[in-house]
């Protein structure tokens, strides 16, 4: 037996109409892949730009009242220097001075190379290979393959170690993929294949659900299930 | 004549903040004045949020520059560009409105919620569409990669779907373990050199040899 | 193009055919829902495992890192877990890095569950920052200082007057987080709160995290699961109808799995269909 | 440890980053000096001249992006593919310029928008034509993801672009902009490091850059000998990971957690 909380359909005419923009809006742009390119979906597009854009410039000018202009007012007057900063990026529309936006962007880039280059060997590449070289402890359940039987867990720990060599084989850069290299590029463009498809798999079931959600965001428009 | 500011002093400005953030990540705690609130590495991720935050007006300049242009031209797509350029004054208006007073009108609830939010939900499940006709031709056997992309796929499909289980007891079997094996040594493989790639690129681009960071402009 | 036959044609089936038969079959199954029985996997069980080891008082993050246009893959696990959070006498501290309408999905929660929202008292219960941007670099900085991201809750509560808020300003006094992800936010709370540089020496363990993933990031997040720097898993709405299974709550995943069984045998049937014709032409042409 | 420098877990990984920055350093100065290293060629590569060809033949636009990148540079797994997608977006300017052929920039990431105007700018400088370039034209900013993906689906409907050249760090849009473009036979180029979006463009593209060859992809097409010299460096680390990965697959056969222990100092 499925029960499911249901919410009461709205009696508020400002919230009905709302459920009914919302459904003429999706399927205005559900009218693209439906049907193709129309007058409807570049309204629902162009509808769509407008509202983003507003929303966004709201939202962050808001959140830099919160965390530049704010503290700035309170006394910490080195909020001054960001938000010179990020004036200087307005510099791009100056041709004379375009260098200037040079510097904010360097910061940005620094940062997120930074971080990305101290945060990444550890779990990116020394957690992989211990978790690839730990041996199966008897009866863990997510190695089995064959519930029960040890063997699936060893078996399941060749296959992950074999195929993580191989795989990384094939991405040697500077060395092409000749002679006794080849075969093991070969299997490891198999292992990468079956990951792909694995991958796949699993997003179709994520995007199912989604549309999904549409669907039944139809029938409770509609009416025909509870909201 | 030397113009080091529009050059070099990017980069090492650049280099300059990746260092800091390097230090806080393996020193932090042993540095006083590194890492935790307020101190250097994170004002700099702070000040890094605030131009993050600024840069919007650039992409909204933008985009103004390419409506403006539709509608001086006069070309098909005109009509369209001015309703932009309206609906974003309204609502633009009502959002200032809001920043004033603190009180959000109504008109902005109601179209955040049911043009915004609505339409970002469907967007995102447009997915659905795509996927499937993705998969009708990626899934062909054409060769033996694409065999072993097929067979990954389907049996991952049908161990996500119940309805796997009760045709064969199998499939959830071995889908799942193609989820949580099969798939572990591309993926893991993929980390890897990921990571690789990210270390070598970064470097490249610190010391100023990446065409995508300013190396080429003058 | 009269020498086709009907093997060709299949393969150059206009794809809009296709799309209206999904978008009917994924529609058509909520009206009657039939109920398949489902087997849990052992990540979400470790996920419940990990929520029922909450002790009364103990305080856990729920980061609301999926929007509203992913409510079907990621609202009924968030559903569940806070359920069983209040079940289990946990405390609650919701806030989003994601997404600028968590508001409206941290209301339908709300709304979801009247029984929990009834009792809970906001502010000792549970609380409710609302959305920030700043993706990693926030998530850093919440690690060791909550106020100068959130100085006050949605409500306009200072954080300072808040009871729940207390003792906590940072990743050391939270159990673990239970991220819902579209993207790879978990991960930053993996690197900059379990594995990152916040000082944990007086206060024991850092957090841990579970993942309320997207079923699309599963072989990704399983990976981390795997080497342990999740402690559970729940990989979209299936997973989300396990941990229904397993709360006892059934709620719109366990609904949602028979338009995902039809929709996912009409794909598998699409794709023999379109083998056998591949096939069937590469006889011919031959 | 009892010295100051306390490092946990982190250790191994500040050797291996010293490591890695060391041969980076070693390879590009060896490449320099003159030793031979070629990089493999990349058909992803290869094949972006072909591309444009096709654009200018069919006297039709080019669609290119970078994907969402969470919105922003400052992202560390997604704004360095940004970067990388943007070094690539440099040099398809250029030939673009060369050949005449319009090419559009649709992003979503607002604080690249310097970088990426200033990349384009220089692009057609360096080929003379500096007046043709039009930032309303060849840039197309949207706010946010979904907006992005909008757009695009329209743009490609209406302009009926020849080719679409996707590298960088995509999330969804990745499988519609690729089956869209598959809809009008766009002849598609794709590359990314987020592995869950690789399935969509191996799938939806003809030649797709998988993971490190996006970032590599940048370093073959500069030519530059010193910058392919840091592939091998690349490549010395993976020889390293290989040798630790059977070292450890043998010691765990006997059952010895001696390396484990060891990486975990």
């Amino acid at each position: 037996m499925i029960e499911n909380i249901a919410v009461a359909y709205p009696t508020d005419p400002l919230a009905i109409a709302g459920l009914w923009t919302a459904l003429f809006l999706m399927l205005a742009i559900y009218s693209y892949p439906l049907w193709k390119e129309n007058p409807v979906y570049r309204f629902a597009e162009h509808t769509f730009v407008a509202t983003a854009l507003a929303i966004g410039i709201i939202v962050n000018l808001q959140s830099l009242m919160n965390t530049a202009v704010t503290p700035l007012m309170k006394g910490s007057f080195l909020m001054i220097i960001p938000i010179i900063l990020g004036l200087c990026m307005y510099f791009l529309l100056v041709p004379k001075q375009r260098w200037v936006s040079r510097y904010p962007i360097a910061i940005l880039v620094g940062s997120s190379l930074g971080l990305g280059i101290a945060s990444n060997p550890l779990p990116s590449i020394i957690n992989q290979i211990i978790s690839t070289v730990t041996p199966p402890k008897a009866g863990t359940a997510v190695w089995a393959m064959f519930p029960g039987s040890p063997t699936g867990d060893w078996f399941s720990f060749a296959f992950v170690a074999v195929g993580c060599v191989c795989a990384t084989t094939y991405f040697l850069l500077t060395y092409e993929h000749t002679g006794p290299v080849k075969p093991v590029t070969i299997a490891g463009r198999y292992f990468i294949m079956l990951a792909l498809g694995a991958y796949f798999g699993n997003t179709v079931l994520f995007r199912f659900s989604m549309l999904a959600e549409r669907g039944q965001y139809i029938l409770k428009v509609l009416g025909l299930v509870p909201l | 004549m030397s113009q080091i500011y529009k050059r070099e002093m990017v980069f090492i400005l650049a280099g300059v903040v990746a260092f800091v953030m390097i230090l806080d990540y393996f020193f932090g705690k042993n540095i006083p004045g590194i890492s935790g609130a307020g101190n250097l590495s994170s004002t700099l991720q702070t000040w890094a949020l605030i131009i993050q935050l600024m840069a919007i007006g650039l992409g909204a300049i933008n985009l103004i520059q390419v409506h403006y242009r539709q509608i001086s031209r006069k070309t098909n797509m005109a009509l369209y560009s001015a309703w932009f350029m309206v609906f974003f004054a309204i609502l633009l208006l009502l959002g200032f409105y809001k920043l004033a007073t603190g009180v959000e009108p109504y008109p902005y609830t109601w179209i955040f919620a049911n043009v915004y939010v609505s339409l970002g939900a469907t967007l995102y499940a447009i997915t659905g569409f795509y996927i499937f006709s993705a998969a009708y031709r990626a899934f062909r056997a054409r060769n033996i990669d694409a065999a072993i992309l097929l067979i990954g796929g389907i049996f991952v499909l049908l161990a996500n779907a119940p309805i796997g289980e009760v045709i064969w007891g199998g499939f959830p079997l071995i889908g799942n373990w193609f989820n949580n094996v099969g798939q572990v040594p591309g993926m893991r493989t993929f980390t890897v050199v990921g990571a690789l790639g990210l270390l070598a690129y970064g470097f490249r681009a610190l010391i100023g040899k990446e065409r995508g960071f300013y190396s080429e402009v003058q | 193009m009269s020498g086709q036959n009907i093997w060709d044609k299949l393969q150059n089936v206009d794809r809009r055919v296709f799309y209206w038969i999904l978008f009917i079959a994924l529609t058509v199954p909520f009206l009657s829902p039939i109920g398949l029985p489902i087997t849990v996997t052992p990540s979400t069980q470790s996920f419940y495992d990990g929520l029922k080891s909450i002790q009364p008082g103990e305080v856990v993050v729920l980061s609301i890192n999926s929007g509203v246009s992913a409510w079907g893959d990621c609202l009924p696990a968030m559903i569940a877990s806070v359920h069983k959070v209040y079940d289990q006498g946990g405390k609650l501290i919701v806030w989003s890095i994601g997404y600028t309408d968590v508001d409206i999905t941290w209301a339908k929660i709300k709304e979801k569950l009247p029984d929990v929202f009834s009792k809970w008292k906001e502010g000792e219960n549970y609380v409710y920052f609302g959305y920030c941007p700043g993706q990693e670099t926030n998530v850093a900085l919440l690690a060791t200082n909550i106020r100068a991201i959130y100085p006050k809750d949605v409500r306009g509560v200072s954080t300072d007057q808040i009871p729940l808020m207390k003792d906590i300003n940072g990743a050391n006094k939270i159990k673990f987080v239970l991220s819902s992800d579209t993207g790879d936010a978990q991960m930053y709370y993996i690197r900059q709160w379990k594995n990152g540089q916040v000082n944990y020496e007086k206060t024991g363990k850092p957090p841990t995290v579970a993942e309320m993933g997207i079923a699309m990031n599963k072989s990704g997040d399983m990976a981390y699961y795997l080497s342990g720097d999740e402690f559970g898993l729940v990989a979209g709405s299936r997973g989300a109808a396990e941990l229904e299974a397993l709360t006892g709550y059934k709620g719109d995943a366990t609904i949602t799995m028979d338009s995902i069984s039809v929709s996912h045998v009409l794909l598998v049937l699409a794709i023999i269909l379109t083998n056998i014709s591949m096939f069937a032409t590469r006889g011919k042409k031959k | 440890m009892g010295v100051w420098i306390i490092l946990d877990t982190k250790f191994v990984a500040l050797l291996l980053l010293i490591a890695a920055f060391a041969l980076f350093y070693a390879y590009m100065a060896l490449a320099k000096g003159g030793m031979k290293i070629k990089a493999r060629t990349f058909p992803a590569v290869a094949a972006i001249p072909e591309a444009i060809g096709r654009a200018a033949e069919m006297g039709r636009p080019v669609y290119y992006s970078t994907g969402m990148g969470q919105g922003t540079l400052n992202n560390q797994l997604n704004g360095p593919q940004t970067l990388a997608g943007i070094s690539i977006l440099g040099y398809t300017t250029r030939l673009c310029a060369k050949s005449g052929v319009k090419i559009t920039y649709f992003t979503m990431i607002a604080d690249s928008l310097p970088l990426v105007e200033e990349t384009m700018r220089t692009a057609y400088m360096a080929e003379g034509k500096p007046e043709e370039f039009d930032p309303a034209v060849a840039i197309n900013f949207q706010n946010e993801q979904s907006p992005y993906l909008t757009a695009s689906l329209g743009w490609i409907q209406r302009e009926k672009p020849a080719s679409s050249i996707l590298m960088g760090g995509f999330y969804y849009e990745a499988v519609c902009i690729g089956e869209a473009g598959n809809t009008i036979g766009a002849m598609q180029i794709g590359g990314s490091a987020n592995t869950h979006q690789l399935p969509f463009l191996v799938a939806t593209c003809d030649y797709t850059l998988i993971m490190e060859e996006l970032y590599a992809a940048s370093a073959e097409i500069s030519g530059n000998l010193d910058v392919i010299g840091s592939l091998r460096g690349e490549d010395i680390l993976k020889f390293f990971v290989l040798i630790l990965l059977g070292l450890g697959f043998i010691l765990a056969l006997v059952n010895n957690n001696s390396l484990i222990s060891l990486l975990k100092v």
